[in-house]
């Protein structure tokens, strides 16, 4: 039974409008060898405070709704494990994440980032490699034909909280979207290449990153944003430009 | 003129406005309900205490239920599966991953399956395909190296979250309102019916009341909870389930212990994790489930015999949350036995009117029971359209925002 | 979004091979304009610019420094010295080449710096303006050398 | 995914659009590379204006240069030269890196590379010192 207590910094946008915010400390009980910084929040909500907004959904990196900073640092709270994060006496601080807009406490509202992966038209699924080679290392041959499987990025837009550019400059399109660019550049599954690659070859597209790799070091999905916004560089300076008078 | 309206007759000029309702739980059944009511032209407004799908459909291991689960014990849920797993496929595929599943017998209780399984999967209308061992290892190559019997069938995965957004994202575009982080606090009873709500935001903290012709209670195991604000007594009993997530995608299809429904009798791949599911306590509280340590040990344990690849993996999550199975408390012990299909209540028979209460069932089937939460709603509204939602495409998940 | 009743997915466009029936959706309604199906961007451009100037800084400025500061006496070269080392032709057309890629990267670096703070019209607005700036300084720099080469020893 | 109710979307003010990469996250070396790229540009940039100005005193003759000389001999601008050294130093090989990057090469341990970029650097540049210096 979990019998310590933990004190949780937690980020509070107070009412009555939720303008004034700051960060409020809460005591729970916490389990450090069971519990995932998620119960522990989750236990702030049912036994501490009622009033606690955060986002959660799935409990185990499927969903990507629950996206936080956990000391400092993006998370996905619901499979960081408490004693990978907390010591077993001082304060942990959980706050939102930054360069998306705060909607109150924890939870964030995404919509600006998914609107530029609507327009990306960014599909969920994906067709899994021809020879998988699923985790257990087996390797399996071509023609047993091609599975399906949800897109690594989990949209958790840990990597856009991540990424210093973002915070400077909300014009930047993040890295998520670029990862997604690059995706569909790779797979392109009747998608229209041109069009996106015309999307991300601005000046605050993949040319703006630069190369701080701090959202492939949070990702939790493995999507390694930062390797693909080079890969879609270099296949913009690939393109050969059309010479005049070619069908269009 | 001065005629007063007694409170059972309903003025004729409230008619030229339209129905409304509220939702209350933006699970999957809540949301479906919500995407089902606004097709047909009813004002609805889903009210949600936290973020979408924040209970037990987020919860839960994301299997698409192709009903051969089911074939046998509970042939009523395994056709109702099938038939919405089919439904689904058409109008939600960007959401889901269709790749099938498996059916293994890894002992000879699973073998002795082998015959009732098949027949109950071909009463239900669920297409099965027989392979052999070597086909199987084929498909996955991560499977146990025992393998008795296997039988492919059209099991899928689907991602809660977004199948719930799905729904919503339609619903919204048809004119519903979606009221997250908002707590029902109490139900407004006039006389014997439900007026409305009175409703808690939590991200302003401000407390309000939302009135509508009808209040939908789509709570999942929490239906005892708001039903009895009304002072009315629904038959759920939360039953909790451990799942485990490790990390590692070794299998691309869904894995099933060919044998009668066990603890850990399922290992399903969830982008890059699989998920061993499941077990079965009976929870008084669904908000403060403490999992037992034994269920996890077990989920690996079983789940090892299916996918060896999870033995000394480290779990990567370790979630649990409260199915509401319909039954009386005290045969909730034998917890699985309870069937799986859903009710909806219609709290007039208990002498409430404008309160209905829709709970069981599985997020798979989330459209049939909205369907027959629509049916009975719409008839206490006056409202004579046929359900659609078998066949109007849902909107992209991404539109939920916007519409 | 369009209607399509197609049976199948709507969005992944699975390859027609595994499914015959697969009608992959129109590019919905934004039509194709203005896309360019291939070419840089000015932005792809300007990037290749900085990297390429980069890259020749590296070696013309590690001749300048050995050249200037460490085969000099002292370390420093006086005015007799300067003008010497600027009549060999190799030296000269070093440090042209040293004066045109550094002025440019230097340009190009302050223009990505302020891309995180200006919006798009300033942003062309100051390109121009760093433009100029850059020129003006490498036809001063043009005129300094030949001022000197051709100064009366 | 909650309708935006009391969402504050607050677009940075011009201080931070400015010196967002002075802001440090000590775990990740990528923004310490990144954030000294930008100060040493910055440096180097302003000494390119002063070293353009300076040249012009060539123009007056020997005298007026030579003279200059004796001031820029002298043991504070000797130290800066060495810090410029050191900034020209870094801030070149932190560019091939990063341009490297690009191309695909060095993806994948980036933090080794910076640690070599930063080393390599101190090492140089405490060799041009000590070559100034002594």
């Amino acid at each position: 039974m979990p019998d310590e207590q933990i004190r949780l910094r937690l980020w509070r946008t107070t009412a009555p409008q939720r303008e004034r915010a700051g960060f409020v400390e809460t005591a729970v009980r916490a389990d450090r060898a069971a519990d995932s910084v998620l119960d522990v929040i989750e236990r702030v909500w049912a036994e501490a405070d009622p009033t606690l907004v955060f986002r959660h959904a799935c409990h185990h990196a499927s969903c990507g709704t629950c996206a936080v900073r956990v000391n400092g640092r993006e998370r996905l709270p619901c499979i960081t494990a408490l004693r990978d994060v907390w010591d077993g006496h001082s304060a942990l601080t959980i706050e939102p994440l930054r360069n998306v807009p705060l909607v109150a406490d924890l939870a964030v509202d995404p919509t600006s980032q998914l609107d530029q992966l609507a327009a990306l038209r960014f599909p969920y699924v994906r067709t899994v490699e021809e020879s998988v080679r699923c985790a257990t290392g087996i390797e399996r041959d071509a023609d047993v034909g091609t599975a399906e499987r949800f897109e690594d990025c989990l949209e958790c837009l840990a990597c856009v909280s991540a990424c210093p550019v973002a915070s400077g400059s909300p014009e930047y399109l993040g890295p998520a979207v670029l990862a997604a660019a690059q995706r569909i550049a790779e797979e392109p599954r009747h998608g229209d290449v041109d069009r996106v690659l015309d999307l991300v070859d601005t000046d605050h597209g993949v040319w703006q990153c630069r190369s701080v790799w701090a959202c492939s070091a949070v990702c939790p999905s493995g999507v390694d944003p930062g390797a693909r916004i080079m890969d879609l560089r270099r296949r913009l300076l690939r393109r050969r430009p059309i010479p005049a008078g070619a069908p269009a | 003129m001065g005629t007063v309206a007694s409170a059972s007759f309903r003025p004729f000029v409230r008619s030229d406005r339209r129905p409304s309702a509220i939702v209350i739980g933006a699970g999957s059944t809540g949301a479906a309900t919500a995407h089902d009511l606004a097709l047909r032209g009813v004002r609805v407004t889903v009210l949600e205490r936290g973020e979408i799908a924040s209970g037990t459909t987020g919860r839960n291991h994301g299997l698409l239920h192709s009903g051969a689960r089911y074939a046998v014990k509970d042939r009523e849920s395994a056709t109702e599966c099938i038939t919405e797993r089919d439904v689904l496929a058409r109008i939600a595929p960007e959401v889901l991953e269709l790749n099938g599943g498996l059916f293994i017998a890894v002992d000879e209780a699973g073998l002795a399956y082998r015959e009732p399984f098949l027949e109950a999967c071909a009463g239900a209308g669920i297409p099965v395909r027989e392979l052999d061992a070597a086909e199987t290892r084929a498909l996955e190559p991560a499977v146990s190296s025992t393998i008795l019997a296997a039988i492919e069938v059209p099991d899928g995965v689907f991602d809660p979250l977004h199948l719930c957004l799905a729904f919503l994202a339609t619903a919204r575009a048809n004119g519903a309102r979606h009221r997250p982080f908002s707590e029902v606090e109490e139900l407004r009873v006039r006389g014997s019916s439900v007026e409305g709500v009175v409703v808690r935001d939590r991200s302003t903290g401000e407390r309000r009341t939302v009135e509508a012709d009808v209040v939908i209670n789509a709570t999942g195991p929490w239906a005892g909870e708001v039903a009895a604000m009304a002072g009315v007594d629904v038959p759920v009993v939360p039953t909790a389930g451990v799942m485990v997530a490790v990390a590692g995608r070794a299998v691309d299809r869904v894995i099933n212990r060919l044998d009668a429904p066990s603890d850990g009798d399922i290992v399903l791949p969830q982008r890059q994790t699989l998920v061993i599911g499941t077990s079965s306590w009976p929870v008084d509280d669904p908000d403060c489930i403490t999992i037992p340590a034994e269920h996890v040990e077990r989920m690996f344990l079983r789940g090892g015999e299916l996918v060896p690849a999870v033995w000394g993996r480290p779990a990567r999550g370790v979630f649990a949350a409260a199915r509401p199975l319909i039954g009386r408390p005290g045969d909730a012990s034998a917890g699985r036995e309870l069937p799986r299909t859903f009710q909806c209540f219609d709290h007039a028979s208990d002498g409430v009117q404008g309160f209905v209460t829709i709970s069981g069932g599985k997020t798979t089937t989330a459209r049939a029971m909205a369907e027959t939460t629509a049916d009975i709603v719409c008839a206490k509204l006056g409202v004579r359209k046929p359900c659609r939602t078998r066949d109007v495409p849902l909107r992209s998940y991404r539109e939920y925002a916007h519409a | 979004m369009s209607e399509q009743v197609q049976p199948g997915r709507r969005f992944l466009g699975r390859p027609d091979a595994v499914e015959p029936g697969y009608v992959p959706p129109a590019s919905d309604a934004s039509p194709r304009l203005g896309v360019r199906a291939g070419g840089r961007s000015r932005a792809g451009r300007l990037w290749l610019l900085q990297a390429l100037t980069g890259a020749m800084l590296v070696g013309v400025l590690a001749v300048h420094l050995v050249a200037q500061h460490f085969l000099a006496p002292g370390g420093l070269r006086d005015y007799a010295n300067v003008v010497d080392y600027l009549r060999q032709p190799l030296a000269a057309v070093i440090e042209v080449m040293l004066l045109g890629s550094v002025v440019v990267h230097a340009c190009l670096g302050l223009r990505s710096s302020l891309v995180d703070v200006l919006g798009e019209a300033a942003l062309r607005r100051v390109s121009l303006g760093l433009a100029c700036a850059g020129i003006l300084a490498i036809g001063y720099g043009l005129w300094l050398i030949s001022a000197l080469l051709t100064a009366p020893a | 995914m909650a309708a935006p109710q009391a969402v504050t979307v607050r677009s940075p003010g011009l201080l931070r659009r400015l010196a967002y990469w002075l802001e440090p996250r000590w775990r990740d070396p990528g923004w310490l590379a990144f954030a000294l790229n930008r100060l040493t540009g910055h440096i180097l940039v302003l000494y390119l204006i002063l070293h353009l100005v300076v040249l012009s005193q060539l123009l007056d003759g020997p005298s007026g240069w030579d003279r200059l000389l004796g001031i820029f001999g002298s043991r504070p601008f000797l130290v800066g030269d060495v810090l410029l050294i050191a900034a020209v130093v870094f801030h070149g090989l932190n560019g091939l890196r990063v341009a490297a990057l690009t191309f695909g090469i060095g993806a994948r341990h980036t933090t080794a590379l910076i640690v070599v970029v930063l080393v390599v650097s101190t090492v140089l540049s405490a060799l041009a010192g000590w070559a100034i210096l002594t």
